[in-house]
């Protein structure tokens, strides 16, 4: 059922992210975490944890758990990809980054620091579903506010 | 039933390219062109506030005003008007008898009764009663058919519960609940009986007499009339017996500086302005669907589910959820691994509108052992052909996350 | 302000063979076909619940609800459109605030501080919560010059009052009150301050962050928007700590069987379906009034009510109410012997809408002396030629009741 | 300013209403009475009690008092007029009748029984003041609701 993908599905669901999504990489929990952040999407019901072991001021370790759509997991599990081992700085100055691509910023999408995650740039047409990608961003966010 | 397609503006605007199929009638119901003209008729010749006008506007807006209260009471085979109190929706309704009834009747220790399926409007607000008396809340069980556990529902009986609720029709599950049956049983364990209307009251004859509940609820926006306007059906001498609610102009009768003596119903539980545009948009709606037939609806919508059941059967991998045997127009599923949401999203790109979630039933997921699940709900505008487009596109879904063609 | 009357449908009717000449905005305005297209436009091409749908017209039902929030927040001057929270009504407004920070803030012994000017939709709710917290209910005087008596308001603040409340302008007597002053001196106290703007955020322009008032209230009807809508404006950190009014969908977080968590701001206070249609129509009202010019409209108003009551001074025994200078469009009076329900019956025959009866005020009218008063209130729509309408039914009510002619 | 009456209002404000308007008979309250009935308009704030004194089952006196338009008080006061001295259940079959009359009933308008209140036949054009020509006819039904 081939449509030429002009509504932008196509991209939507590309391998790269059905694949995030059944192969969720770092999913789990940390035994030992220095930071534990639960979100939900009320609206939807999507839920998410986010755990963080840092050392010092660099993740040394991070996992996620929870359910939701295939664009919520598949983002939270690049996102792990994305910044562990990262200093706290960098992954939120990649959260900011991830932010504007959702956004609509083509310059964002171009920016090869946000790895596999490009591969979600497509989720800005849809704007509902926005919430979803940002969901382990947010958690990210959240768990490193207080942290330098 | 006619088909009245054409009766409904929105239903002849495009999404995506496509035409719109909307199946989410269970969350709000489209309008009819007579709707839609009353409202702008009301605002052109009639508008005024009620009840406090010697005018001739003042005068012919209250009259419209009350005659949809006398109509409402009709429609739903309720004996009084005077128990016919206008307010947002269900969920208002419902805080409504729970704040106020509730402050009156339960107390410490006492013991609340609602089911497993209902909607997070029927449940939070007796949660909140529960907390702020210190009373037991109950949650009766469902069998494995979907339906209210009626061996749980006479052990919760037996704890004299001060207020019993379930929802007459389930929002997610189709379940069409035995309202006269369990109202009874409520009755004789001394119980008062609220009943969430929301999905019935559109789909079926409904007739609060015969049900004998003490309080029956809906929404005007789920039955083709405006947002902002529904129904709380109360008997009369429980109604009066209630302490206000929402304090203001025209609940009172005598208002002194520090207290104040209030109106009879109904007028007692209708503080402020009321919503007299969404009133007589509800009353054209009412007449819209009487002259359709309220049994004709029902057959229709039914026969809709039917088929929907049917056809949905043959897509490889789709779990449907709720009752085998009879059941509202609500089609509840989930399809191999691809999340309800991601679902959504799909269909929609074919101009098939289908809601994804928890479907504010909390409880009711983790009874069915998801977190959210896709429905279908099916009212007066759908057709076979709508159906067929929601095949079509959930095979469309199935391809784009990699599985073969059925 | 440019003449507006062409775009409001109903004033092109006749009553009673007259054109009708409406004087009672204060009650409930008239909608201008903008609005009215607005509404039909919404139910036509947007109609969806909002916040729970992951397809089109659900995205952008929410969007354009939503975006009506950012709208209200500007235009009032609120800070956060999280602090907007959509209501029924005034009355609604008032009641959740007296009812979610009533509980939490209001104990045994304590004071709450209104004035003898309040609707009663700002005086009923402040009754029930001091009689559900046995409370003391403080309600200040006004001066002969019909302003808040700031003497006695400073003694009743030095009770140290949990909350204090007033109108910004009086609906019977056209009072403004120094709203940033009276809540200076609040603060100062260590009050909350709730501000019934129900009859200003209609006529002249309002800026809440400049007022400093802690929840500030209002209703769409009665600027130009359709019944069923309004705004609690309130800050942010105090909306926070607020337990939640209504319970149901669209308000929680996540929810267990006997217990839930709560969803942020502003959703927490918006359970069930909201009036989506209501606030597109809110939306379309802002924009109207916002091309116009809020100074317009105020001056507007203020012109017409200075040649009101030049005019009506010269009726022979005819009584005016109300301050000496400054007033908003609110011209109430009484004349010689004859009820007020008799004037508005006898001006109606003549196609003039005024209001008669004790306006939601029954304290003010024991002030006033007077069981009921004729009341003329102005808006956008309004011109001199409307005041000469009223000025002449009246001499005809003085002749039916046997007075020579002036 | 006269208009034909085509609106009503002449008949409406006719000489003898305004006359029982500004000359309300039996007007005040009784020392000594049987029943005592305080009725009020919430929607215009009319305000009326009655007093009745009852011997056996005639009234044998009957004040109203209160404040309200030139309807409400007018036809208290003829009311009052016509069931001084009558049975109680003869008052309560003429409330029946002026109830019937003020629905528009020409019939009712025209039984002599009703004496001075037929001068109120004219309230049914104005739907919205029936309620005030029925208050003090209401507070004698009140009154008398449990009496044979
Ligand atoms: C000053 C004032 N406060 C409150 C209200 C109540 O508003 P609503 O009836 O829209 O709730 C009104 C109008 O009726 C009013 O004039
Ligand atoms: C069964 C049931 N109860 C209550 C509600 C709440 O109705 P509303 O949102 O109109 O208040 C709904 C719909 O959302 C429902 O389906």
């Amino acid at each position: 059922m081939p449509d030429g993908d002009a509504s932008g599905l196509t991209e939507l669901y590309q391998e790269l992210i059905l694949d995030h999504y059944r192969r969720p990489r770092n999913q789990g929990s940390l035994e030992a975490y220095t930071r534990r952040v639960a979100l939900a999407n009320p609206t939807c019901g999507d839920e998410l944890e986010l755990d963080l072991l840092l050392d010092g001021d660099t993740i040394a370790d991070v996992r996620f758990s929870g359910h939701g759509c295939s664009i919520s997991q598949a983002s939270a599990s690049m996102m792990t990809q994305l910044i562990k081992g990262k200093k706290v700085a960098e992954a939120r100055a990649l959260a900011v980054r991830f932010n504007e691509m959702l956004h609509g910023s083509a310059e964002a999408a171009r920016d090869k620091s946000l790895g596999e995650a490009r591969a979600l740039a497509g989720v800005a047409k849809f704007p509902v579903r926005v919430k979803c990608a940002l969901l382990g961003w947010n958690a990210l966010e959240e768990s490193t506010r207080s942290q330098p | 039933m006619r088909d009245v397609r054409s009766d409904f503006p929105i239903l002849h605007r495009e999404v995506h390219g496509h035409r719109l199929v909307y199946l989410d009638s269970a969350a709000t119901t489209q309008k009819p062109r007579q709707v839609i003209d009353a409202i702008v008729e009301y605002y052109s010749s009639l508008n005024a506030n009620v009840h406090r006008g010697a005018y001739d506007l003042a005068v012919r807006a209250t009259e419209a005003y009350e005659a949809v209260r006398a109509e409402v009471a009709t429609f739903v085979g309720a004996p009084d008007p005077n128990g016919v109190i206008f307010v947002r929706g269900t969920t208002e309704a419902i805080n409504l008898v729970a704040s106020s009834l509730g402050r009156v009747r339960v107390q410490k220790g006492d013991t609340i009764v609602v089911t497993a399926m209902e909607h997070h409007s029927n449940l939070i607000p007796w949660q909140l009663l529960a907390e702020a008396r210190e009373a037991h809340l109950v949650m009766v069980e469902l069998t494995a058919d979907w339906q209210i556990d009626l061996a749980g529902y006479r052990r919760a009986l037996e704890r004299s519960p001060k207020i019993v609720t379930f929802t007459h029709v389930s929002n997610v599950l189709g379940t069409i609940n035995p309202v006269a049956d369990l109202t009874r049983l409520a009755h004789d364990a001394g119980a008062v009986v609220l009943v969430d209307g929301a999905q019935a009251v559109p789909h079926m004859p409904v007739n609060v007499a015969a049900l004998d509940a003490d309080f029956y609820v809906f929404s005007g926006h789920k039955m083709l009339a405006p947002m902002g306007i529904g129904a709380l059906i109360g008997k009369p001498a429980l109604l009066d017996a209630m302490p206000p609610y929402q304090g203001g102009g025209e609940m009172i009768r005598t208002v002194h500086d520090t207290s104040a003596t209030y109106a009879p119903l109904p007028h007692k539980f209708e503080a402020g302005t009321p919503n007299v545009e969404g009133a007589v948009g509800l009353g054209a709606a009412i007449r819209y669907l009487d002259a359709l037939g309220m049994d004709e609806v029902a057959a229709h919508e039914r026969a809709l589910a039917r088929y929907a059941l049917e056809r949905l059967a043959t897509i490889d991998a789709l779990t449907l959820y709720g009752p085998a045997g009879d059941r509202a127009g609500v089609v509840s599923f989930t399809l191999a691994d691809i999340h309800p949401h991601d679902l959504a999203t799909i269909v929609d790109s074919e101009g098939v509108a289908i809601r994804a979630g928890h479907h504010c039933a909390q409880p009711l997921m983790r009874r069915l052992d998801v977190a959210a699940t896709a429905r279908a709900t099916f009212y007066v505008y759908n057709t076979r052909e709508d159906v067929d487009a929601l095949v079509a596109a959930l095979e469309k879904a199935r391809t784009l996350f990699g599985y073969a063609h059925a």
